[in-house]
Parts: structure tokens; C-alpha cells; sequence
């Protein structure tokens, strides 16, 4: 990030601003496993710029993906296209996610609490539910098999609860070293991500604290928006601005994507 | 060997009333066209088993062919809910939904399983989370090399599995490429097999020694079906129809938009051509 | 990514004396090349993990390179004993050879369970045999659904696995074809792997987007080692020499003539040219 | 076998006589896991006369093969380039042999007695061995996991043994139920091929019985050759001779086999 520049103010949206700030979080030599959406967005941009040689990998199967726009779903041809080898699924969830191959896992979240525990199967109660979410899917091995775990949310008091109403991926638990007495040896969930600020769980307590904050943002619009009393970490920074080379390119990905799926097939 | 049928009568013979039924395929090849079938042909209380139900299911579940649904994701990827399952889930309509829940590694090493002809499945998995307490058939089990835990859950094993590949030759033997997902053990895990193919070809033209053929004593049925992965795709045949997954969640979200999506795109068009004519 | 080295350097930098060595291949792709080299470099106090020891281990076995032998069938295929493995098990020569002995299921179950990071593999097998009693690392477990007793052994995770291979791209992607074995699975298991090729090719040039492939970042050292297989045999370049397998039965019989012979065609050939010049 | 004529006597070896015997046993529809020499030769044979569609499956993971000459080893080119497809060797075993799909496995055996339990690691005291044999390879699941199997083995005192000194395939143990009291479900050893006579365990007891004797054998000679007092059944049978097809196809495969082998590769 040393070619960082400063572009104008105002040039720039809080999501795209969220998706720039995953993206930076990716090194070169990481392999990831990517879901669709602002995670799939975060890791292509993240190749498309600091980290040409990320290896990306999609729960479908494919292994060292390359797409040139964003596929609306896990399985789209592009991937396979692109990829350097297709596996089967079961192969992908024994040998590369349960054989700890993956040093990153991106996970979205319909509910988050302050240790990182994540709901994305249902609002209300199990059987008799307000919102049936989608489920699980991969998430909860992504969740303990990936060697840390990345998440992307939109932050808000519905998403920022006390407690969720399920969980679908073990965060913390109850935080300290509940993971160990679980037997997980991964690092589990090391950054948050949102369009607000960067959240790190403390390294002895495990609760989500305030690290960095966007360009703009106050203390009171993150407080508003968790659903607990959030903490600020001592020496909370700044996260540099999109520069006009990151937005150009994810723009420019987001437009290429957009149109490639307005289109018949 | 399988026998060479037309589309309805393969599903008039192999899918009955309360039967489990597999229709895998991940994103990729999922068999559209036999679904509508068994839409068609009104099947019903079957216990559908899928990673990820899809639009497949998601009109199966509405038109009320479905009493349970064993799944490990259920939503229109990349767009949003599945309204039909919602609906089923969250108001019953048009009947409830009993639904077995996984995660992906779940059903992925319990399809394994199943066609490996194991009673169970060992996995690092589901550790801290909720659905042990909501999924009986998950437990856990003490590794008496390590003492460590791990989960335990049954093998998959559908009366049926349907799924859509790129061709057969003509005594039935099977070639998928691309994307395969779980296709291959949720056919070798299942009692019977029905594959609907884009073509059956007099040469197969496997790309490598290694391409992943089914032998034609592994299948009960095949069909050609060209196109019958649509809005699915078939990778070297057609691409991903994602304008109609966008669409779907609109068609989708009403209950009566849906029953006439479903009757005018679904249950007017005619079963199949007669019998012998497509084989 | 993987370092493009000299068979010297990649075997001198990754295989240590007491190290744990799996060479894999099976019948086809056997690292007879990088085995010979091991013996060149003199390693001592190894302990050899191979699902068909075959003539290779026959070699190291003979040389004094091994303590401890993990295997499931060690004959010449076809053609008989391998002597230098008898004569270390029933008369200590050169050095008494300890064996862990398996069947084929219990050896690829348990090389996937090491691919697959779990602690145990899950097998029906071993029922009723003799090999429990003389390998305390069968045991057997009591499944929790079916209350099915199934065996149950540990993974096998190689301190460096050596394969041959077909073809590597420059930045150290593998292609395999034909008879894969259980190579993908030892390397995955292991801790290093080091890939003996028959070229590095400017595209890996795989068939099918399913090719077996293993990505760069899988494999720690790439080998140019051009006909590194024979007299095993490497798909899509040159066919096994049954002739010389046969022969090897005059060959390895006694000790005298077993040591001149590699006296002869692998102690005296050359280690490998200068480590540039191949790579 | 409507077709089977006579040949002139003599002109046939014993071990043509078993690996004719052993082909005819092959139904069209089976599915048959081929171990090498005399298995691979009988395999060959049915598939070349009466069981054209005999699907043959080799250890090394070829299914399908259709071999013209007969392989040295379990992995030969030959098998994998007439394959239909070749598979892993851990697919191999989880998903076809372990899944239940070979209707026929073929074993031979350096030790073999009554009850059909199998040895093929060691002659003499496991950690003091008279002789280190090459060991179990893929025989104790196959014995286990086929629905049936076929042992293949010349007729002699020191290979039908009163006891094996090591049961590296079991076949039915003790006798009896034993089968059934391991769990195995499977059929097990339902035929015993000899250059003498064929065997078959007894349907209740499960000891081997001498159920046809190969034209010109005495049932003296059978006795003196076998370990154990070995029993007939009541309807004793003849083997029928090899047709002059059966004779002409094995020699042809096996002269084929036997000129590609000895020439260079």
C-alpha cells in the first residue's frame, strides 16, 4: 500500500469503501476461500491490484480462479473457466478446507455478536421462525478449518446484536479460549470488516474492538449502530482512503460484472 | 445396464410417492427438466435431499411435491431468498416443511459415505455451532488416537438421484466435466439413477483417461434432454441464464405469481414427445 | 511456489536421515530416478511409507537406507519375491527392517485421512484377518447409528513425499494422467513433496478442467527428471519395462550380484549435472 | 456353455483345465475385481468367449479394461488406455470395493484351508518368518467386501494347509454363522479352482467340499493332495473339458501376452 494515494473526498461510497478495505487485508501468497458477493468483489479486486498471485478458491470446486467479472453464484462457468484445476465437492470440503489448505475464509453475516459468533440460518426461533436466512452452507468449516476468517457485514444495530439468534459459525463463543476447549486450533475470525470501521477481537478477551475507522466516520455513528456497548482500541488509526487505481478497478469490475449479468445467457 | 427411456417414463418409474429424492448438481448442471417432471406428474411427500435447493426445488416445495427437505443451503445465490421454501418454512403454505439441516461439508462427506457403503461419516465439523441442537443425527464421537472429537453424522442414501450430465454413449455409460459437485456419489449412494443428458453420442469423447465417467451399470436410466439444465448450464453446451435466477425472486415472492409462472412455463408444456421418439 | 531444483539439491534439501519418506506410484509413475538418488546421498535410518514397495524400495531397502517399512503388498508384480526385502526381514541383512504392515484399503484410507487433516480413517476392513494382531495401530470402533463395529486406523503423514510426474508449468503446477494412485493424497498428506517431471513445460497443457492437477503451492521442490520413472512407466512418454522387472528377479536374488549391479547403474552414474543447467 | 464340444484327451494342461474352469464361473453381468496371473487369465478368457460384457476392474483404478495381452503387473498401460475410466486408488477402495459394487473378487493363496481362510503374508511364525510372503495387498477387503469370491490355486499339501499360519483373507473363519457374527454380510468364498477339482463351501458348515473333479483327476489323488481329509459331495460332477474355443483364445492370449513381455518396451 505504498503507492497509496489520496484521492478527493466525496469520491467514493461507504461500500465501496468496505470492499477496498478487505480487499488490502489479502496478501499475495494467501489462498482463500471466497463467497459470493462483497467477499467474491474483495478478493478479485485484491488480485486485480496489490495481490496478483491470491489464489483463490470457490466452495464449488474450483481452485486458482481468474474471473474476469463477478460471478453471481458460486458454481458460474467462469470460474471453471478460469481455474486451474475443478475438484468435487467432497474432495474440496475434505482435502482443501478440512486439510487446513486455506489461510483465509470470507464470511458474510446476517447477525454478528461482540464475540464474532455468526447467525446466517434464521430470525426469531428455529422452528417456529420470524426470517428463515439461507443457512449455513460452508460457513461453519470455513469458519474453524480456515486458518483465520475475514467478515464482511453493512454495519447496523439488526446485524450488531447482543446475542445471535443462532449460530451457524462458532466465533469466540462465550470469548477467551472457549475455541481451544472446543479443540479448534485455527485462529478463527481476525478482522471485521464493514462500512463503518475495522473490528479485531482483543487478543486475550476475543471481543470485537474498534481498530480502524473510515475516512469521515465518528465514535457515535459506530456506537449507534452495534447492538452492544462497543469497545475502541487503544490506538485506533485511520483507514486510508480508497486510492483512484483500487476504485478504478473495482468500479470497473463492478461495471463489467453487471452488464455480463444483465445479459441472456 | 440402464435402459434408454423417455423423460416421463423414467420418472414414472423410478420416482414414487414418499420417496427420498436426490437432485444434485452445484450451480452447475442441475437437472431442471426432470424436475418439472416430477412436478408434472404431481409426485408427492417426497423427501428432497440437495447442498443447495435452488429454483429446482424451490418450485418443487411450492407446488407441494415435498414433505421434507434435508438440505445445507437454501437461497438463490447471489440474489436472495428461495420465497417458496420461505414460505413453506415460515407459513406452512401450501403444506410444512420438515427440514434436516447441514452444513456443506455435511451432506458432502454423508454423500461420500454413502457411496463408500460406510454407516457413517467423520468430519471437523459443526464445532460450536447451533445445529447439533437442532439435527438430531448429528453427534459426536471421541478418535481413540487422539482423544479428540469429531463429529459423526448418517450416510446419505436417496431411493433416487437425478442429475443432469453432458452425455452418454449409447450402452449408457456417462461423462460429466466441469463443475461436478457431488453428482458422482449421490448417484453411487442412491438405490436407483436416472441421468438426463445434452446428448447420447456413439463415442463418449472423454477428454482424459481420468475425466469422470459413470459406468453404465452405475445408471438405472438415462434420457436425453438437451437443455435440460436450463436456467442451469451444461459447461461446453450453454452458459448460466442469471438474468432468469435475477427474475425468479420476483416470479417468486407471490404466491400467485408463482402458481402461474409454474402453470404457463411448467405444467402446459407437454411431458415429453411419445416414448420411443427422443430414447 | 515451489523451488525448480536439481535432483541433488531437491533430495539433499528435503529428505533427512530418520525422516519419514513416502515415493508413491502405483505400478506407474514410480520415482525410480529420485529413489536413486536417496541411495546415492546415502540417507540412513528411514522409515519407508509405500503401498507397494515394488523394486524401488526393493533398492533402498538393500542399500541400508531403511529401519521401518509402512507398506501393504511388497512383491515384484507378476514376477515374485523382492528379495532384498526378504533377506532384511528374514536374515537382518544389511540391518533388521521393522514393518508396519496394512492392507491397500487401509493404506489409501489412510493416506486420504492425512490429506483431509483428520486424525483417524474410517474403514470397513481388517474383519477377521490376522493383521490387528501385528499392528497395534488397527483398532476398531463401535459406530454410533448402527452400532456396526468398522476398523479404524491413523493417518498417514509422510515427513516429505516424493512423486513422478507427467508434466509441471514454470511456476510449478503438476499434471498427472493415467494411473494416479494415491498420489495426490500422499503428497497432500505430507509435510514437503518433491515432483520429479518428465518436462517443465510452458503450458501444463491439461486435457479436462477436472485433470488431475496439483497447484504450485502444494509442492515444495520441482524436478526435471526426464524418463525418472523407468522402468516403471510413465503415461503419454514411454511404457513399463516388464522385461527388466523380470530380470530383476536374477538380479536381486543374491547379495553379491544385488550390489554390483547398483554398483554398477546407480552408485556410479552421475548424481545429476550442475543444479542450474536442469532446472 | 451349450456349445462345448469335446477335444481330443490330452490335449489340454491342468492349468488350462483351472483357468477355463475359473472363466466359466463369470456371468455376462458381473462386475469382477481381477487380481494378477491366473485371475487376469480367466477374466480375460470369459470376457473374450462367453461373457463379452464382463466388466473388469483392476486394483490400480481401471474400470472397464480390455486388455489384449494379459498385464504383468495390477498397473500396466495396457489396462488404463482400454479403460472406460481410471479412477484413484482411494476411490478405488472407498467407493467400488467398499461401496459394494464388485459382484466377483479373485484371490489366490499361498495357504489355504478348510474354512477357506487365506494366507499370503508369511510362512511360519509372523516375527520370526520362514518365508516373508508379499502380503495381504488388497485381499482382506476384497474377501470382505465382494459379494462373492473365487480363490484360484494349484492343487498341493503345502498350499491346502489343516491351519494357516496367518489369516490374511478371512473366508469363514471357524465355520458356520462366523461370517455373519463379524458383521460381514457379503457371500464370501463360493469357489475353490484347482488344476484338480472345484471346490465349494458346504452350505451350512462352510467347509470346503470337492463339489466336481477335472476330467481324468481320482479322487485319491485329491485326498493325498490336500491337508485336511477332505470332503465330496454327494453329486459329485465332472468338469467338462476345455472346447477347442476355450483352448484356442487362452493360448492365443497367453502367447500374445508372453511375445509383448519379452520384447522391450
Amino acid at each position: 500500500m505504498s503507492d497509496m494515494g489520496q484521492p478527493e473526498p466525496g469520491t467514493h461510497t461507504a461500500s465501496e469503501m468496505m470492499m477496498v478495505a478487505a480487499a488490502r487485508a489479502l496478501k499475495d501468497d494467501d489462498v482463500c476461500l471466497v463467497g459470493i458477493g462483497a467477499p467474491s468483489a474483495a478478493c478479485n479486486l485484491a488480485r486485480l491490484t496489490h495481490a496478483p498471485h491470491l489464489t483463490l478458491i470457490y466452495e464449488s470446486g474450483t481452485i486458482g480462479s481468474k474471473p474476469q467479472v463477478l460471478p453471481l453464484s458460486i458454481g458460474d462457468p467462469e470460474l471453471c473457466e478460469t481455474a486451474l484445476t475443478t475438484v468435487s465437492v467432497p474432495e474440496m470440503f475434505a482435502y482443501w478446507l478440512q486439510g487446513g489448505r486455506i489461510t483465509v475464509g470470507f464470511l458474510a453475516a446476517a447477525q454478528i455478536d461482540r464475540f464474532c459468533n455468526i447467525n446466517t440460518t434464521v430470525i426469531g426461533d428455529y422452528a417456529a421462525p420470524k426470517t428463515r436466512l439461507p443457512g449455513g452452507g460452508g460457513a461453519p468449516e470455513i469458519a474453524s478449518c480456515c486458518q483465520q476468517v475475514f467478515v464482511i457485514v453493512a454495519h447496523s444495530p439488526r446485524a450488531f446484536v447482543p446475542t445471535v439468534d443462532f449460530v451457524t459459525s462458532f466465533g469466540f463463543g462465550t470469548g477467551a479460549d472457549h475455541r481451544r476447549r472446543l479443540g479448534l486450533l485455527t485462529t478463527g475470525p481476525s478482522l471485521v470488516v464493514t462500512d463503518l470501521c475495522l473490528l479485531r477481537p482483543h487478543p486475550h478477551t476475543k471481543e470485537l474492538q474498534v481498530t480502524a475507522m473510515h475516512p469521515g466516520v465518528m465514535r457515535e455513528e459506530i456506537t449507534t449502530r452495534t447492538g452492544w456497548p462497543v469497545q475502541f482500541a487503544e490506538n485506533l488509526s485511520q483507514t486510508p482512503s480508497p486510492t483512484d487505481e483500487e476504485l478504478g478497478v473495482l468500479r470497473d469490475l463492478l461495471r463489467r460484472s453487471g452488464l455480463t449479468r444483465a445479459g441472456a445467457p | 445396464m440402464p435402459r434408454i427411456l423417455s423423460l416421463q417414463d423414467a420418472i414414472a418409474d423410478s420416482v414414487h410417492d414418499g420417496d427420498t429424492v436426490a437432485m444434485e448438481g452445484f450451480t452447475h448442471l442441475i437437472p431442471f427438466a426432470a424436475g418439472h417432471e416430477v412436478i408434472r406428474q404431481r409426485r408427492r411427500d417426497l423427501t428432497l435431499i440437495r447442498m443447495t435447493p435452488d429454483l429446482i426445488y424451490d418450485q418443487l416445495i411450492g407446488m407441494g411435491c415435498a414433505r421434507k427437505l434435508v438440505f445445507s443451503w437454501g437461497g438463490n445465490p447471489g440474489v436472495g431468498s428461495l420465497h417458496r421454501l420461505r414460505d413453506a418454512v415460515e407459513h406452512g403454505w401450501p403444506q410444512p416443511l420438515e427440514l434436516i439441516e447441514h452444513s456443506h461439508a455435511g451432506m458432502a462427506h454423508a454423500y461420500a459415505a454413502g457411496a463408500a457403503g460406510l454407516p457413517l461419516a467423520i468430519l471437523r465439523g459443526y464445532a460450536g455451532t447451533d445445529l447439533p441442537r437442532v439435527n438430531p443425527q448429528i453427534r459426536f464421537i471421541d478418535d481413540p488416537f487422539s482423544g479428540e472429537r469429531l463429529a459423526a453424522i448418517p450416510p446419505l442414501r436417496p431411493d433416487v438421484t437425478i442429475i443432469h450430465a453432458q452425455r452418454a454413449d449409447r450402452t449408457g455409460n456417462v461423462l460429466l466435466e466441469g463443475i461436478i459437485g457431488v453428482q458422482k456419489e449421490a448417484v453411487l449412494a442412491a438405490k436407483r439413477a436416472i441421468v438426463t443428458v445434452e446428448e447420447i453420442a456413439d463415442d463418449l469423447r472423454r477428454p482424459s483417461p481420468n475425466s469422470v465417467v459413470l459406468p453404465a451399470w452405475t445408471v438405472h436410466a438415462i434420457v436425453a434432454a438437451p437443455g435440460g439444465a436450463r436456467p442451469s448450464y451444461a459447461h461446453g453446451y450453454y452458459r448460466r441464464d442469471n438474468a432468469f435466477y435475477t427474475q425468479w425472486d420476483a416470479i417468486s415472492r407471490e404466491r400467485e405469481t408463482f402458481l402461474t409462472w409454474m402453470r404457463d412455463n411448467v405444467l402446459r408444456i407437454p411431458s415429453s414427445p411419445p416414448p420411443r421418439a427422443r430414447g
